[in-house]
């Protein structure tokens, strides 16, 4: 927090940060049951753009827990880059290919009961997993400093004052997996090389 | 009124032919012989059978103006040296035309066109003749840039009869056709999309001849697509 | 009411990587694939955020952030497949995909 | 009890003003909500408002009068547009997606209206702010393409959907070059002691007050090109002339939102003109000082903050004296009686408002912190805030007068090969200047 | 200038995009309103390339200049091909001319190109006195050529104003409208109409000019020299307005020929043509005038042209002003106009391109049949090569290029 800030929290205005909106519980049940049934929806709508605007929901309202765990930096990435760019191109690429053909169609494939049933067996595990290793996961949770979060970050990404940091290396391999992606993207959609 | 426009024998001289304007270069209009010539086809229009034509007025009485003239230049003298009567020139009020049978009018058009450099298609119309056993009369106005020339193609064909297209020829002449075909029925052969073009395309008559009267319609066409009773 | 730990926002990670896994397994559209892959690596994300807060450090935001990096590339490298797919087979069925050539 | 309440009520608001944190940041969520709805009636007032004067200044760019009928000059013309598209039928095309067609608008007005929450009019005068204030901005104003793309979609007809295809495209473009004009405004901040820069929104000012710089002059002239590109951007953002491909209406007829009618198309207006105010605030902040009156370094001093501290009641009374000329200039015939009332009011509530500012203004002229000059400083940071955004939405006017619309290719190469560049030699040039100079 | 050659009209005869299925198509199913069976096969696809997507664009469209139904095939945004419906304003007009006197039917072509109607009046008139042999009064004549001059300047700051619109820039069209404004004032004073003027009689013009007429027509030359210059300095230098018209819409000489292209989009493309000057009617042999021609045949080449007539309309003006003779306005025409058996072809250049009429005669006092040769309806022909290629932004642009009236091409 800047030191202005800092030095102004004290001047007349009771403060009530040790109880910011963010860590109220009826925020987190709200936001989880938002993000589970919309995210129901995006696997279960016929229409493609519906599922993608239900994906969109999904994706704010992890935003919204990302907030909640003091992770406003990867909050703020997951908006940009996933809300603002992902889905446009999500919604762009459905506009493209044709719509009307699929919704009249069967929307899930022979082999559902299959798929269905491992995916029952995952759930499953994950709630033995959950049920057994309760112990693993201590109750309280760490707070983070948030508003150095993004300067933290960046010490990490990019190291600080001469060194390297850890990820440096993975971040610029991040980026050329990027322009692999950028490239392979292009090649594949231009009709003619 | 016809034949009273045409009996009347001493034709006045044609003074006033190369005044409108300074059309035509190239015909030298002063050495063609003065005479009338007789077969001219805008000579002998039918009578309009539309009965809405007002009463036949003095028309003996007053002096007739110009007529046609054969019209002598080395143009009509090359074709006519290849294709004999079937195409013949004349010329009125200064304006040249070219009287041709049906059966030359692909080749005397690409002709025109190649050899004589008529490059510019203007208009393609039709006249309906009703009381004529031919009943349609093909204009093609043609213009010179070159020459600063303009002629006037006319032939005729009877109802029914197709004429080859000139879209080959200038390609200007698709909707020209597509309009002529729409307004009188003239089916030109080898028109790459002949179908109505100013009339919606189920319209049922052709507005343009003379037996389709001013007021007529396709009630049917109007009932079903308009929804209304009549477009009047 | 219950403070809200880690163990919540894992079940609700973990109930997104199922709606994911089945939305992967069960459907035809090539797109709702690719937007259930999107709801499982966003889950795999909310797993590694919890974990940061947890553990009080800041390892875990950073592979999330990777882990965005990656989605986005399987994004544009996905929906180009489909595009360049589509224009071949008219189709963006995963069971009629079902040539190893086009 | 009223007693009470009297007693309480200035304490209240003097424990507010006297705060100097965004009520976000001190977690009053009174006056946090307080703040939300006076952002929300103001954007909407200031939508208005601007509405009757794009068509007015429109019109007089074009030798017209634009609206004189409904009020003294067409003053009345955007409440009673409001109430004509509120009243209109509520058309939904038969074969559109009832659900999407229906839920569109309201995407883009939702992306439109939450960028407000960061927007530092001042330095406490925001509702929060953010640590990732200028990330969050601009993520959230990317989501009103969704609404756009939807809104296309959703019409089940052609002319909307190419209007969406190419909005989108040209959005998400146009968000390149203005994300890396953004980004090196955000390295400027970090030239600092301890070479920490800052995503905040009001961090951002702040480094510009402390560094006495507007970024627009930093490292002239990077700071200007950076301006620039997003200047440039922002238009293209927002869909507006010349790069209003979007709903180009003489190709598209009205684009993504051909089939909307009525509320719904006020809507999409609503969130446009909002949008343009909210990009306008971006750039204010980032390059032109924010809340910072101008010569802010060159002309200091108590005297020159009190000549400062009047301009806000001056404009109001040159306002206030146009009105005046106007009802002066109007012809005396019976027929406008009532719009010069009309008029005389209305220029009598500015010179009120006037004659208010500069009353505070004098009282408030004192250093000592009164309620008075409080009060004072607030006005002067948001009116500088407003006084530059006004120019901003005045240039946007004046583009739409003046040039032709891009085709969309030639936009995507303005876009790409063009701003992309320029935007990022510039940040790198910015990077290497700042390194060097620290 | 070449005539073009078999192998150039065979490049240009793929107009229409046209396949013969459809015509077979449109005799089953008559019963469907004009057009409703596109030419163009699967109108249900999307925007991916192995597909096309057919567009509507009008006839209710704000970019068509009237009710001019164009259905473009697009691949994405690219135009593939285009057919354009036309017909909706068909008033019959050559039908009613023949059921009308020549003289009743006279004020009818102020109705086709109505943004024209001088010269239509004009070519109409000129038309019928060639018939009768009879020759305007030198002083009708000069009246004719202002009136027709100020119509000219008055038809291109429409097309102006509109083509501007239709690239994005609003401005132009009402500083356009403002300064064709003092046009009609002059025209309203001369024969009470602003539009449809039916300004000419046949013989000569219905009225005498009123008083200050000429100090009128001076002040106006004076008033919209620098308004012309103002409308360039909006426009000519623009880069926006450069990039959205050059190299669009390019119709080359030989092209244009071939298609019959006429008017300033035949001299954009470099065709040094103007019937004022190659076959002078009117008084026009005795102005000194030039003919503005362009190079490349795009929009922005038209557009100077455009402009460029605007102003050499000016300078015949003022020499027609200040030359003007005393005389009669009318020459001798009978009272019940009878011409002769005969057909005549006469053509003026219209603002839009060659304006002809066509007309036989019977002898009687009705015409036996009237062609109008329009000069839109010919040149909107050409929309189709034009636009190939081009993007949806661009056929918009060339339907303003091109200057089409509709109520003259489907008179």
């Amino acid at each position: 927090m800047n030191p202005a800030m800092n030095s102004a929290l004290n001047s007349g205005l009771n403060s009530t940060a040790g109880m910011a909106p963010v860590a109220t519980p009826y925020f987190f049940y709200g936001l989880a049951a938002l993000a589970v049934v919309s995210g129901f929806l995006v696997i279960t709508r016929r229409n493609v753009v519906h599922s993608a605007l239900a994906l969109i929901v999904t994706l704010l309202s992890v935003a919204g827990l990302y907030l909640m765990l003091y992770a406003p930096f990867v909050a703020g990435v997951q908006i940009i880059v996933y809300a603002g760019g992902i889905m446009v191109l999500f919604l762009f690429v459905i506009m493209l290919v044709n719509i009307e053909r699929s919704v009249k169609e069967r929307r899930f494939n022979s082999m559902w009961p299959v798929g269905l049933s491992a995916a029952g067996a995952l759930f499953t595990l994950f709630v033995f997993a959950f049920a057994k290793g309760r112990a693993l996961f201590p109750d309280r949770m760490m707070s983070l400093p948030e508003s150095s979060n993004t300067q933290q970050i960046a010490t990490m990404l990019y190291g600080d004052a001469g060194k390297i940091g850890p990820y440096t290396f993975a971040f610029e391999i991040a980026s050329l997996l990027l322009l692999v992606a950028i490239l392979g993207a292009v090649i594949m959609t231009k009709k003619k090389i | 009124m016809a034949e009273d426009a045409k009996t009347p024998a001493p034709p006045p001289p044609p003074e006033g032919e190369k005044k409108p304007s300074a059309e035509m270069p190239a015909a030298p209009v002063s050495n063609a012989p003065v005479k009338p010539v007789a077969p001219a086809p805008p000579a002998k229009p039918a009578v309009p059978a539309d009965s809405t034509t007002p009463p036949k007025p003095a028309a003996p009485a007053k002096p007739t103006g110009p007529v046609p003239l054969l019209w002598s230049s080395p143009l009509v003298e090359k074709y006519r040296s290849q294709y004999g009567t079937a195409l013949e020139g004349q010329t009125y009020l200064g304006q040249n035309y070219l009287t041709v049978k049906s059966e030359l009018i692909p080749n005397i058009l690409r002709l025109l066109r190649d050899e004589e450099q008529f490059d510019y298609c203007v208009d393609i119309t039709a006249v309906h003749y009703p009381k004529r056993e031919k009943q349609f009369d093909v204009v093609w106005i043609l213009y010179s840039f070159p020459r600063n020339e303009r002629l006037r193609v006319t032939t005729q064909i009877a109802d029914g009869a197709s004429i080859p297209s000139s879209v080959s020829i200038w390609p200007t002449a698709n909707w020209l056709e597509r309009e002529v075909y729409d307004m009188f029925g003239i089916q030109f052969d080898g028109h790459p999309d002949l179908k109505r073009i100013l009339l919606p395309d189920g319209w049922k008559g052709f507005p343009l001849r003379k037996d389709y009267g001013i007021l007529q319609q396709d009630k049917e066409w109007v009932q079903i697509n308009l929804g209304i009773e009549s477009g009047q | 009411m219950v403070p809200i730990t880690t163990i919540h926002y894992l079940v609700v990670a973990a109930a997104l990587f199922v709606l994911g896994v089945i939305g992967v397994l069960t459907r035809r559209n090539v797109v709702v694939i690719l937007m259930s892959i999107e709801l499982i690596l966003n889950a795999v994300n909310l797993n590694l955020v919890a974990f940061s807060r947890m553990w009080g450090n800041l390892h875990g935001q950073v592979f999330s952030i990777f882990i965005t990096v990656d989605a986005a590339a399987e994004a544009a490298a996905g929906l180009g497949i489909l595009i360049a797919f589509f224009r071949n087979k008219e189709t963006v069925n995963v069971d009629e995909i079902d040539l190893l050539k086009w | 009890m009223p007693n009470m309440i009297a007693i309480w009520m200035p304490n209240f608001i003097m424990s507010y003003l006297g705060s100097t944190v965004t009520p976000g940041e001190a977690g009053s969520q009174f006056w946090a909500l307080i703040y939300v709805l006076i952002i929300f009636a103001g954007v909407s007032v200031a939508v208005m408002s601007m509405n009757w004067l794009e068509r007015k200044a429109l019109a007089h760019f074009q030798i017209r009068l634009g609206p004189m009928r409904v009020g003294p000059h067409g003053l009345l013309q955007p409440i009673a547009d409001a109430l004509k598209l509120m009243l209109k039928e509520d058309i939904i095309p038969s074969e559109a997606d009832q659900f999407v067609f229906w839920v569109a608008p309201l995407i883009g007005l939702l992306a439109a209206f939450t960028v407000y929450t960061v927007i530092p009019f001042g330095p406490s005068q925001a509702v929060s702010d953010m640590n990732i204030g200028i990330l969050f901005m601009l993520g959230v104003s990317s989501l009103g393409v969704l609404g756009v793309v939807v809104a296309g979609w959703a019409s089940n007809s052609h002319y909307p959907l190419i209007g969406a295809l190419r909005s989108s495209a040209q959005m998400v473009s146009y968000e390149v070059a203005m994300g890396l004009a953004v980004v090196s405004a955000i390295l400027m901040t970090s030239l600092n002691e301890k070479g920490t820069g800052t995503l905040s929104m009001i961090g951002i000012v702040r480094a510009q007050e402390q560094q006495g710089i507007w970024f627009i002059f930093k490292f002239f002239p990077l700071g200007l090109i950076a301006f620039i590109v997003f200047a440039i951007a922002m238009i293209a953002e927002t869909n507006r002339a010349p790069f209003d491909m979007a709903e180009a209406e003489s190709e598209l007829t009205a684009g993504y939102h051909t089939e909307y009618s009525g509320l719904r198309w006020s809507l999409f207006m609503l969130a446009e003109y909002a949008a343009m105010i909210a990009v306008s605030s971006i750039a204010v902040t980032l390059w032109l000082g924010g809340w910072m009156r101008p010569f802010v370094r060159l002309l200091h001093g108590p005297s020159w903050d009190f000549i400062f501290s009047l301009f806000p009641g001056l404009t109001f009374l040159g306002l206030a004296a146009i009105a005046f000329v106007g009802v002066l200039r109007m012809p005396a015939h019976s027929f406008f009686k009532i719009q010069k009332i009309g008029l005389e009011a209305f220029g009598g509530l500015l010179g009120f408002i006037a004659l208010m500012l500069l009353v505070i203004a004098i009282a408030g002229r004192s250093q000592d912190p009164s309620i008075g000059s409080r009060l004072n400083e607030s006005i002067g940071y948001i009116y500088w805030f407003l006084l530059k955004v006004a120019v901003f939405m005045y240039l946007f006017i004046w583009y739409r007068a003046t040039w032709p619309r891009y085709r969309f290719d030639q936009l995507m190469r303005v876009g790409w090969k063009v701003l992309l560049p320029i935007s990022l030699a510039v940040l790198i040039v910015t990077a290497i200047v700042g390194v060097l100079v620290a | 200038m070449s005539a073009p050659t078999g192998e150039d009209t065979k490049n240009i005869s793929h107009l229409a995009p046209s396949n013969r299925e459809n015509s077979d198509q449109g005799e089953t199913e008559r019963k469907n309103v004009g057009g409703n069976d596109l030419t163009f096969e699967n109108p249900d696809k999307t925007y991916l390339d192995s597909n096309e997507l057919i567009i509507n664009m009008g006839p209710q469209h704000p970019a068509t200049h009237g009710v001019l139904r164009v259905i473009l095939k697009l691949d994405g945004e690219k135009v593939l091909g285009t057919e354009c419906v036309i017909g909706y304003l068909h008033r019959g007009v050559e039908k009613i001319a023949e059921n009308r006197t020549y003289t009743m039917f006279n004020p009818y072509v102020d109705r086709m190109d109505y943004v024209a109607a001088v010269s239509n009046g004009l070519g109409y008139c000129e038309a019928v006195e060639k018939l009768l042999n009879v020759e305007a009064t030198p002083r009708a004549k000069y009246i004719r050529v202002i009136l027709t001059e100020l119509n000219r300047i008055a038809s291109h700051q429409l097309w102006l104003g509109t083509h501007a619109l239709d690239i994005g820039a609003m401005t132009p069209l009402f500083y356009t409208f403002r300064d064709r404004e003092e046009i009609l004032k002059i025209f309203e004073k001369y024969c009470g109409a602003r539009l449809t003027t039916h300004a000419f009689r046949i013989g000569g013009c219905q009225y005498e000019t009123y008083a200050g007429f000429e100090k009128e027509v001076k002040n106006f030359l004076t008033f919209v020299a620098p308004k012309i210059d103002e409308y360039e300095t909006l426009l000519t230098t623009n880069r926006i307005w450069m990039e959205r018209t050059k190299n669009v819409g390019v119709i080359s000489a030989a092209d244009a020929i071939a298609l019959g292209v006429t008017g300033p989009v035949l001299r954009a493309s470099g065709v040094k043509w103007d019937l004022r000057k190659a076959q002078p009617y009117a008084a026009y042999s005795e102005f000194d005038f030039e003919i503005p021609v362009g190079t490349n045949g795009d929009t922005y080449d038209r557009y100077l042209v455009r402009m460029a007539e605007m102003r050499q309309s000016l300078r015949i003006i003022e020499q027609a002003v200040n030359s003007i003779p005393e005389g009669p306005i009318m020459a001798k025409v009978p009272k019940v106009i009878k011409p002769p058996v005969g057909e005549i072809y006469h053509s003026i250049e219209s603002p839009k391109g060659e304006l002809g009429y066509f007309i036989v005669s019977d002898g009687s006092t009705q015409p036996y049949r009237l062609r109008v040769r329009p000069p839109s309806f010919v040149n909107l022909q050409a929309l189709d090569i034009m636009v190939r290629g081009l993007l949806v932004a661009d056929v918009v642009a060339v339907i303003g290029t091109i200057d089409i009236v509709l109520g003259e091409v489907d008179r």
